[in-house]
């Protein structure tokens, strides 16, 4: 399956960009996460520490074992400080 | 309820004084508006990052949800991202209800879920650096009591 | 820290900006506005009496402990007395601290001692009557908090 | 001694007057009030239930226990509703 993967703040800043488009099979989002931080130093830096980063899918707060079945967009990024 | 999630400054007397004027029932109106701290002058400005489309949809789930909770008459939320300066006003809520204990409670609630569960981030620009603001663990332990 | 008790009704938003205006160190600016109910269109007019010397010298006392309790980089309270119309704003509070937290406790402090401690009364007046307004016992209860 | 005495709200509508002058030799708050009460039918109505009062020496919320030494103004009210 094809999934925009897209990052922010910090999380953007190591990665290198804002967005990719990932072709995968992964399963959850752990899975995912072990894809991509394969791929290069720049991401397996950008993920070195899970706790620290929180996940979206489709727009929605999930965690890193929740399932990528019928997801499209998935989002990595630290902790909010909105407000 | 009105949500706006903006880039321009905006005035939180005039916003406060238009979402007033539209209420008949209700006795109190609370609001709060977040200000850029400038930090004894070591501010230079503030960038606020946010996720277009989900922002819109946390709000809005956040906002539906105070409402019905606290059986408000009506809550607003304006919330910018881009560059700000210091004492730039960073956002604003305002909670209406029949009596004062609902309009503060759900007022401190949308600010709770807001620093915490709307996907914005906040980056400090100094005159030597600049450091994205760290989540703080009070922000998220305010989170429990609701 | 300003307190105005006064009969000549204010604009909100107005007094919310010039709070505002005088801040620097603080993040959080927290308001809360109180309105006269038009109770489903029954009411005619809000009486409200007041002990004049009493209530400066009562509310003085309230902000300056809620100053000093939650560290406040400042406080303002304006409260009207005489004769309001259904939906007039009736008082308002202001508190601004560093954080948000500090800021929402101290205007709740306020508003509760404001409530049950500074002598005002109101009076509904109806087209068929008056009545003095009662004290709530949750009036009396939310001060047990502090 | 010579006291100031003020009314306020319903109070002061079942008695009649915002204020009146008294002289008296009452050593606390429910002396003042027993003296009150003799005086007549509209400050024994008024004074009929102490429970749903409030007293203020000098403009400090007092006890009706309080000795009224050196005090000058008494005020006799309702429990207030502001705010």
């Amino acid at each position: 399956m094809q999934l925009t993967v897209l990052y922010f703040a910090w999380l953007r800043e190591r990665i290198g960009l804002p967005r990719e488009t990932v072709e995968t099979n992964a399963a959850t989002v752990a899975d995912l996460v072990a894809e991509l931080i394969a791929r290069d130093e720049g991401h397996a830096l950008a993920f070195a520490d899970l706790a620290s980063l929180r996940v979206a899918l489709d727009q929605q707060l999930a965690g890193f074992d929740s399932p990528l079945t019928g997801v499209r967009e998935v989002a990595f990024f630290p902790p909010m400080t909105g407000g | 309820m009105r949500l706006s999630v903006q880039e321009a400054a905006f005035d939180a007397g005039a916003e406060a004084n238009a979402f007033t004027a539209g209420l008949s029932r209700a006795g109190a109106v609370v609001t709060f508006t977040g200000r850029v701290r400038d930090n004894g002058g070591t501010l230079a400005a503030m960038e606020i990052e946010h996720y277009p489309g989900m922002t819109e949809r946390a709000i809005t789930a956040i906002m539906a949800e105070a409402v019905a909770r606290w059986n408000l008459e009506d809550a607003l939320v304006i919330h910018r991202h881009g560059r700000l300066a210091a004492n730039d006003p960073i956002m604003m809520v305002a909670t209406a209800a029949v009596h004062r204990a609902e309009a503060f409670a759900a007022a401190e609630f949308l600010m709770d879920y807001l620093k915490s569960r709307a996907p914005f981030w906040k980056k400090e620009i100094r005159p030597d650096g600049a450091d994205w603001v760290a989540a703080r663990d009070t922000d998220e332990q305010a989170l429990r009591r609701w």
